[in-house]
């Protein structure tokens, strides 16, 4: 329908072309019978025109968001409006909905073709497998559509939509279990008995702002919770590391290759376990002697590495449970924060009650003392963290920091200050001539 | 009527329903894994069973077209089952070999009427793999850059590395498109990032109903916006356009302040963080080009320099180190020398934990 | 008439004068050195000349008629020459070892009255040297405890260690009397620092009189004191005590702010900081004790952390490695459980750049 | 005269008692010619008596300093008043002065005996050898004293007095090239240039508040410059380490003893090249191969480690010259500060017009800028690197931070930005519909 020279030259080159994508999607739509769609039908058209116009004029064109929804819920829908709508009329209401992922994003093809012929019947026919927080997005569709696209997730696919604005925001977890011989924990369980329990604060906002949970099933981080949720789950052990000490010779032998063949695509010499390993490790706790390899577990800090490389012969301890950690966030406003390690272990059994009553312990407080738009990393941050660990009932310890404090600010409280701090400067005075 | 025998608060559907039949009987039970080849993995279950996947590179946006295709895909192969990684790209499970090289070949074979593959096979082990972003021009409202474009852009230049496994460690490219930083991409080894460069323009006429000026006030990190009025007298803002540092949290709160511009906007890269404990702890990626422009819808500028940055990397760094644990180890000096990047006085940190930042030592290299 | 004939600006004699002949005739050209035993030390010049040096522990306070004796010494065996080191050892400097061992044996047999040494022989290589301090109760308006009297009871000891070279690396001990931290005690291996902990008593009274009320308001780093009337309405402040930290600023600027406080004052000891750039940047050190009271004159409960820390240290840390290295290299987990101090929530930062300190990883040590 | 327990206790012990310095202090006074003292005869007495109550009540018995100098200088003495003066007399005034020392303290004993005895006969006899900065200083006269001490001083004595006050501090400086094999500039002579060429600085306040210089000959930081100095000068070289690859065998062989025998205390092994220097080198880039030590010098940080450890082998370079850092401080205000690098080299050759350059360049910034009791340092903070770079006309370089930033917020100007910053709203509504 429209001239899109720039987006025509997208369409070159090996990487999955977005632009011919929608240019199938535009055909497609072209051809379908009017009673197959609700919404206009040169939507990916328009949606194309429109993107190169913006291409043309260097910005962007649309309208800051505009506040529409389901019926009771407060998340799960962001409106959208273009500031061109003549020009595009069939994108001139453009919202988006997150429809809550499965844990882990598995999907069977039933699922995924009832969700297809719903938004090709409601919406624009565009989706994003998936959004940055893990939610399967339908992107476009009208105001009027909203319930209805509703009603058919719940009814129809059994499935609700995701968090938006000032509320929990859709959990989401690494492979874990599923197909990860590193998972210290079962990731999915975890994720969806909170998603469950917590759905009144997904979907009914009454948070200073967004809050993120993500389950990582072992320190490699495979859904980064540790850089972007606000309570990043982490599995991890206590005990110590399993050793096959045949397999480790097998590693040294040749006969497996490091790192799961990783790095084959590269001649990187014959593996050496003391350079590759041993002195990678970095708390040098490891040991090869006399054909045994030994590791100190006291002072290894589980960082995968050993494991990663020589995944038979290693295995992550057997007494698991995750590591929680509190207040990852982007730029906004004061610069990005990671998650900081607030819980070291703690057991991960259904029904996760222990884990419950902290999560509720931290949204207690920031709910009490948190700002309008403020993340709970930017408010441990305001009230500094010895503050913070007595509203949580966290007892301080040096693994909450790289290292103690370099300045000597301690701010005692009064109670720890014999004969407290009111003090009277008549005494003070007879001892000290003015 | 939608609002009938109304149904809320269902939640996910639950995974269990979803795992085929090898990782339900082997949930857990994971003894060791192999990459056997660039985009293809074999987990090897305590019971003796396996599963292989195969990794395809994939587009986040798709048209419902394209999912179909991936479920025909799916019955074909798959007993129906498919699932989408954290990084966005699409992973089909087998469970024979036999299967995995019709599979394999099927895939190969799907390209786009435009010429591009419809699911190439990559992005496992130590290569480059999907490059997370955000909506760009295609959805948001506050984008200083395109995204879609961009990472397509970026991933057409790097294909090869995406269908390899040549680099000393993971590469992760992550691209945001405004400093909301959707993709959380402040931890990864390469991040691209739109950013504005003018300050908000101020819609006098329409703040007032638009927007609670007290908020768009409070919403500046650096005190830069004070109240003011219109010469008619109407209530507005007046901002300190030389403390603005183009954060774009004012217009988030307030729709009149718009900040977008051609001239302005554009890409800042960063490298050198991570997100995985492995050996190092996760640490932040640093602003090491400072501005590139919006040169749709290729953008020449970012893909040079994103690949100067990959290139002295993958040929520098020692097996097993990522990209900011190799420029640790070499010094931020001879990472400017070795990828050819220009430092400037945009690469010093002046906010506000920037004196963690200063060199405090004689140590440096000339 | 000393205003007669007025010498201004004349600055500090030239040093030149005061270099023994063998200093003169080797200056920028010594080969090397050796220390040939605690404390003492052979120079070799190039032109084969060698200077021997015995350096000696002091007292920095002094009274004349120890200098006097310093002096006699001074031209007894060094042709009248003598230095002070720039942590207040006193260095003689002969240039034969024949008069070296007359020298050794002098200063070993001098002893006070009390029956201390004058001249202990010691303070090099890998041992404990001079704990540098300030002025304490002796001199100064604003410590939060003695200095002098700290240093005594610590040094005492220590003093095998001063007369020893069985350490890993030096250990730098210093003492500071208060948080204006005169001796920039702030990089070393172990700081000993008076600490208030009372906020400031408000001399309403007088306080318009002696100071510039606007003064002592911005003087206050946390904005915790803000102006008041009296009930008499003179002008007077009043400050947020929850808010202070008892930096004792506001008293620097103001002397009707005292802080001083029998129960409130006493010490915190830092560890882990060093100034040379050797293997390590240098590095602040950390607070790791956060209070201990003043327990007049010989601080019984400072003497024993510093032992506690001290011990841990020597027995644990590898050759060359300083105190602050070895606390990274264990973990700082490790360094509490190793010394038995006690981490508590007053060790944790949350000053202006707290965050960075925040560990950010899952890597730790149980 | 007063009773003093505690202080005898500090009697005990091997470490040098002050208490027993001052107690034969005060005898010799008690015995001294009435003549041979201008001021009370007790003072070391009331000096040891007001400690002790000191002590009785855990407070200092000092009033806040009180303003007195010597005419036409606004710093060197610091007053000093008792709180406890009809107790304690002969310490009711008992004022400080600097003595600036000789460049790294070297002296003859002509010159110390002419400091004793215009000390006993116009002061309490008591002093510090020396104060932090590095003057020599007397403790305790009487107001009255000031001027014709400082008469002696300069008439007598030749010498001046130091630094106090918001002005340029006594400058101070490592033993360096008199007995040190490792000084790569000559600490004294710059020390001693700087000090006199800016004598009116050193005399007259004119800054925003203290300012100090401090001269280390090498990255030892025998000085500690880069921890307490405004401005610190630390020597480094440009060329390559210089080896002797006999002594460097000879090592290895034992004849040597590693450090220099630093470690003679206890037996750490045979040394071992590998070990204890190629391993420990920050930057690796050390290699001992066929009986020959190489170094990669275009990666050397100067750490100096291996020429510590093997000082007969290994020496700096002959291209050498001084670091310059900027902005160490104690903790008042936002915390402490060590100092950054600014110039890596500059070379040091008297006049040495290049330093004195930047020197003023730096003063005049921080003059102009600086508000009142801001050091350098925190200024630097303030305004931000970049800024401060510009103003000092130094190019931005990645020595000068340990990594980029991390935060995007770059401070764009207007006139970095095509088409500046003012924009019209209307022309931006033309194309973006409200
Ligand atoms: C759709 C999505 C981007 C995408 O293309 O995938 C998205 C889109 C928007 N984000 Fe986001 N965020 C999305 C994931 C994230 C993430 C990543 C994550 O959750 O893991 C982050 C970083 C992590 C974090 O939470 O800090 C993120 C950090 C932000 C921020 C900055 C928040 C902060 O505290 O710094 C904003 C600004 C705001 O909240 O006002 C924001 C705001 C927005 C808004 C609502 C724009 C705005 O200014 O109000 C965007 C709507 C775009 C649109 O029109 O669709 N979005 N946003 C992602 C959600 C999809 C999904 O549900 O799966
Ligand atoms: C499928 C996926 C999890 C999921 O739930 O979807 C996954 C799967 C695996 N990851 Fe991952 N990781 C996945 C995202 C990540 C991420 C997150 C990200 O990039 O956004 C990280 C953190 C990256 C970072 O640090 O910046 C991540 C860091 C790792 C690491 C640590 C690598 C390192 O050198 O630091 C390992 C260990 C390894 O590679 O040996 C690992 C290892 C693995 C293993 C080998 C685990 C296993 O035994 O099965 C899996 C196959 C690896 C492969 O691709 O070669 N996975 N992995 C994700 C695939 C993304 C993709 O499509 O490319
Ligand atoms: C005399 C003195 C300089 C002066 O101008 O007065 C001096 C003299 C020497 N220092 Fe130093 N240093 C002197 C204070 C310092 C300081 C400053 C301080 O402690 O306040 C430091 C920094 C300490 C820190 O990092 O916290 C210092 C860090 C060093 C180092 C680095 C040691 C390290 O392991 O980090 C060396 C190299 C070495 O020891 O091999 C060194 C080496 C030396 C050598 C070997 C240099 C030489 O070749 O002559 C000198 C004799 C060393 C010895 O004592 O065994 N000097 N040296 C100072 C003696 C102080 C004292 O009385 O104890
Ligand atoms: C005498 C001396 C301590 C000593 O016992 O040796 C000293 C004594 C005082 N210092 Fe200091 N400072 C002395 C070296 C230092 C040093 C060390 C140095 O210069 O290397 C520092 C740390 C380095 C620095 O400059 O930051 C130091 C940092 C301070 C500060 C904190 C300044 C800051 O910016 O953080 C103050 C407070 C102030 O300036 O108001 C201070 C203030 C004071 C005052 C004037 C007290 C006050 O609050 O006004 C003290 C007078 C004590 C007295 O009655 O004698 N003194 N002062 C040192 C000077 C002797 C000399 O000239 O040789
Ligand atoms: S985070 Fe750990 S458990 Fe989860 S998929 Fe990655 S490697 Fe496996
Ligand atoms: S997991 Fe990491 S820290 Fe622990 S032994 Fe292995 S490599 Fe070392
Ligand atoms: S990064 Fe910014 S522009 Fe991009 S989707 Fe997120 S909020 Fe919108
Ligand atoms: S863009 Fe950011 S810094 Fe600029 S005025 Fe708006 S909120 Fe303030
Ligand atoms: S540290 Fe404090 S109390 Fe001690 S001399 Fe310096 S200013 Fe005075
Ligand atoms: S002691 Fe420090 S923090 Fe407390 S009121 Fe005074 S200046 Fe403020
Ligand atoms: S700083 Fe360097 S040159 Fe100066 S005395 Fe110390 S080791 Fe020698
Ligand atoms: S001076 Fe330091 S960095 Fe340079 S070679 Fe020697 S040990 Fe290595």
């Amino acid at each position: 329908k429209h001239d899109i020279p720039d987006l025509e030259e997208l369409e070159k080159g090996p990487w999955p072309s977005f632009v011919s994508d929608a240019k199938q999607g535009a055909l497609h739509r072209r051809k379908l019978a009017d009673d197959r769609m609700l919404i206009d039908r040169d939507g990916i058209e328009d949606m194309l025109g429109q993107l190169q116009v913006s291409f043309d004029e260097g910005e962007t064109h649309w309208k800051h968001g505009g506040i529409v929804g389901v019926f009771g819920y407060g998340g799960g829908v962001i409106g959208r409006y273009s500031d061109l709508p003549e020009k595009y009329p069939s994108i001139a209401h453009f919202h988006t909905i997150r429809v809550n992922q499965p844990a882990s994003k598995f999907y069977d093809s039933n699922f995924l073709r009832s969700v297809c012929d719903m938004w090709e019947y409601r919406g624009s026919g565009m989706m994003n497998l998936h959004g940055s927080t893990g939610d399967l997005v339908l992107l476009g569709t009208t105001t009027e559509q909203l319930e209805p696209v509703f009603f058919e997730l719940t009814h129809e696919m059994g499935v609700d939509i995701g968090g938006s604005g000032s509320n929990l925001r859709t959990p989401s977890c690494c492979i874990g279990k599923a197909r990860c011989e590193f998972a210290c924990f079962d990731t999915q369980a975890l994720s969806y008995e909170l998603t469950q329990y917590y759905q009144d604060e997904l979907h009914r906002p009454a948070f200073p702002y967004k809050f993120k949970f993500k389950f990582d099933g072992c320190p490699n981080g495979c859904v980064a919770s540790i850089a972007r949720s606000d309570m990043s789950f982490i599995g991890t052990w206590k005990d110590d590391i399993r050793i096959d000490q045949d397999a480790v010779k097998g590693y040294i032998a040749g006969d497996f290759i490091p790192n799961a063949g990783a790095h084959a695509g590269r001649d990187w010499g014959k593996f050496d376990i003391q350079k590759e390993v041993i002195d990678l490790c970095p708390s040098k706790c490891m040991k090869y002697e006399d054909d045994v390899l030994t590791i100190d577990n006291a002072e290894c800090v589980r960082c995968m590495h050993c494991i990663n490389t020589m995944p038979r012969a290693l295995k992550p301890g057997t007494d698991t449970g995750v590591s929680i950690l509190l207040g990852a966030k982007a730029p906004i406003l004061d610069g990005a924060q990671m998650a900081t390690l607030m819980i070291p272990f703690m057991k991960t059994e259904a029904p996760y009650d222990n884990i419950k009553e902290f999560i509720e312990k931290v949204w207690e407080f920031w709910m009490e003392e948190g700002r309008n738009r403020e993340r709970l990393g930017e408010l441990m941050q305001r009230v500094g963290m010895p503050k913070f660990l007595e509203a949580v009932e966290l007892p301080a310890a040096p693994y909450m920091v790289k290292a103690p404090r370099e300045n000597p600010y301690v701010l005692w409280k009064e109670e720890d200050v014999p004969g407290g701090w009111q003090r009277d400067i008549k005494e003070y005075r007879t001892r000290h001539k003015r | 009527d939608p609002q009938k025998n109304r149904l809320t608060d269902l939640g996910p559907r639950h995974f269990w329903q979803y795992f085929p039949p090898v990782i339900q009987n082997n949930y857990g039970k994971w003894a060791y894994h192999d990459v056997l080849e660039p985009g293809v993995l074999a987990h090897v279950s305590e019971t003796g069973e396996k599963v292989f996947t195969v990794r395809c590179g994939a587009a986040r946006f798709m048209t419902v077209q394209h999912v179909r295709e991936i479920c025909d895909i799916a019955d074909k192969y798959c007993d129906g089952f498919v699932r989408f990684t954290t990084r966005n790209n699409i992973e089909f499970l087998v469970d024979s070999e036999a299967k995995l090289d019709a599979l394999k070949k099927d895939l190969q074979g799907r390209t786009f009427a435009g010429g591009s593959y419809k699911f190439p096979i990559g992005g496992t082990g130590a290569g480059l793999t999907n490059i997370v972003h955000t909506q760009g021009y295609i959805h948001c409202h506050t984008p200083a850059t395109d995204a879609s474009s961009m990472v397509k852009a970026v991933s057409d230049a790097l294909f090869e590395e995406f269908q390899g496994m040549n680099l000393p460690a993971k590469v992760r490219i992550s691209m945001a498109c405004c400093l909301n930083m959707c993709g959380a991409v402040h931890c990864s080894d390469i991040a691209l990032l739109g950013y504005h460069r003018k300050p908000p323009i101020i819609d006098h006429e329409v703040i007032d109903k638009v927007c609670e000026i007290p908020l768009a006030i409070a919403a500046c990190p650096l005190g830069a916006i004070s109240p003011d009025k219109t010469p008619e007298g109407g209530k507005t803002v007046k901002i300190k356009q030389e403390r603005c540092m183009f954060c774009g949290n004012c217009y988030t709160m307030c729709q009149a302040l718009p900040l977008s511009d051609k001239e302005g906007d554009g890409v800042t890269i960063l490298a050198g963080g991570k997100i995985s404990n492995r050996i190092s702890m996760p640490k932040f990626s640093k602003v090491v080009v400072p501005w590139l422009p919006n040169n749709f819808p290729r953008f020449p500028e970012v893909v040079e320099n994103v690949k100067k940055i990959f290139n002295a990397y993958a040929q520098d760094a020692n097996k097993y180190e990522r990209l900011g644990d190799w420029a640790e180890r070499i010094g931020w000096e001879k990472f400017f020398e070795k990828t050819g990047l220009e430092f400037t006085e945009h690469l010093i940190d002046d906010y506000r934990l920037a004196y963690d930042t200063w060199r405090t030592s004689t140590q440096f290299k000339y």
